[in-house]
């Protein structure tokens, strides 16, 4: 299992702040991930498309589509920062 | 290093005060206090909500502040950033640099900044009179915190 | 814009509040508060003496804002500068800037600063030891002002 | 007549903080009055002397060797500002 969690804009639009899942065997980066979340179509598949400015962290660390998930991470996905 | 998210406002003189409590070293103390404006992007802003990663923030945070210690010559380093509702006028960000010399302290302090507008998870939403909208990353704030790299 | 020299001490909360009261197009607040360190040059200071030109420092100073403010887009200034007897920790400059964004407002406070230090007529005299000593001129504060007119 | 004010290590070191000093005629810029004091000798002498880093204001403005002179002006001689 691992905790995903979305910020701001991505957590209105999905309706959903935080969530549970059970990664599937072949998940095993946050490219992957991107994908699954995509597939579930709807605000899903418009927010996580490949065109959208989305950034995310592995373990609270600027991640990318490279970076490993291993089962246990808190994996996050929000807007570009605009902070301060 | 201090960093502190809350919703509560701050008293910059108390804070500064604070920071270089008992320093007889420090000569030179560079300040930056962020206020929320009325306007933004030529629209009226009546009221705004910042929204933050917790536990990231104060990591990415202290990191910043970890890099301008080893970049300049600067003794420590204050961040006090509030999150939650807050109205024009009031507010938003302080940050404090002390160490012996003001350029070192005005670098790291402008340094801080720019990285806490364009790196740190902060999301600001802005209520105007024609609804709300969570605000753009901008493009200014992204070349501002460019000019460092380039410096490295 | 506002100038003040003064053997008391200052609040720089105190302060950053009264200069931005009641304005809210500023979203971006810079400071500097000069400190009087315990050594200068290596050796250990117990107190100095801080001697001005009454009515020349003034107006250099209103000058020098006038300078800044042409030069950067910021609202207003303030410098508070203390003169007569100070020790180690003792607060002595203030300088707080207002603007709308965080670029101008830095730029124009550490210009003011650079400008203090190296044209305003203030001269100190430190007791260190080993007796009274008057400051020379130094040449790293040469060095920042003269920054500022390559650019101009 | 014209009022001189002295500042600092300079004020010290020629014991006067300032003084009103009735041009002679010849005498109608700063270097002329720079020369006339430093022909006090003593102090003057050595303060005044050309090597020495003197800093001088006319009105109150910075003022240069050709700077003019002229009755009821208020001048200052100073060594380089120390200031913050």
């Amino acid at each position: 299992m691992i905790t995903v969690l979305y910020f701001a804009r991505l957590r209105e639009a999905l309706g959903k702040a935080s969530e549970q899942i059970a990664l599937p065997a072949g998940v095993t980066d946050l490219g992957a991930l991107r994908a699954l979340l995509r597939s579930r179509g709807g605000a899903w598949a418009e927010e996580m498309a490949d065109g959208k400015a989305v950034r995310a962290a592995v373990n609270q660390d600027i991640a990318h589509g490279d970076t490993r998930i291993n089962d246990g991470d808190e994996v996050a996905f929000f807007p570009p920062v605009t902070g301060g | 290093m201090t960093v502190r998210i809350q919703t509560k406002d701050f008293d910059a003189g108390r804070e500064i005060a604070a920071l270089r409590q008992g320093d007889p070293g420090i000569g030179a103390i560079a300040s930056f206090v962020g206020v929320v404006r009325n306007v933004n992007d030529g629209d009226k802003v009546t009221e705004m909500t910042l929204e933050h990663y917790p536990g990231m923030t104060e990591k990415s945070i202290a990191r910043i502040i970890g890099q301008a210690k080893s970049r300049w010559n600067i003794f420590d380093a204050l961040v006090v950033h509030r999150v939650g509702r807050l109205k024009p006028l009031d507010q938003i960000v302080l940050v404090v640099v002390t160490g012996a010399h003001r350029g070192d302290a005005f670098a790291a302090c402008e340094f801080i900044m720019d990285y806490l507008k364009t790196r740190a998870p902060f999301w600001k939403k802005e209520q105007t009179p024609e609804g709300e909208r969570w605000v753009e990353s901008r493009e200014s704030d992204d070349i501002a915190a460019g000019r460092w790299r380039l410096k490295g």
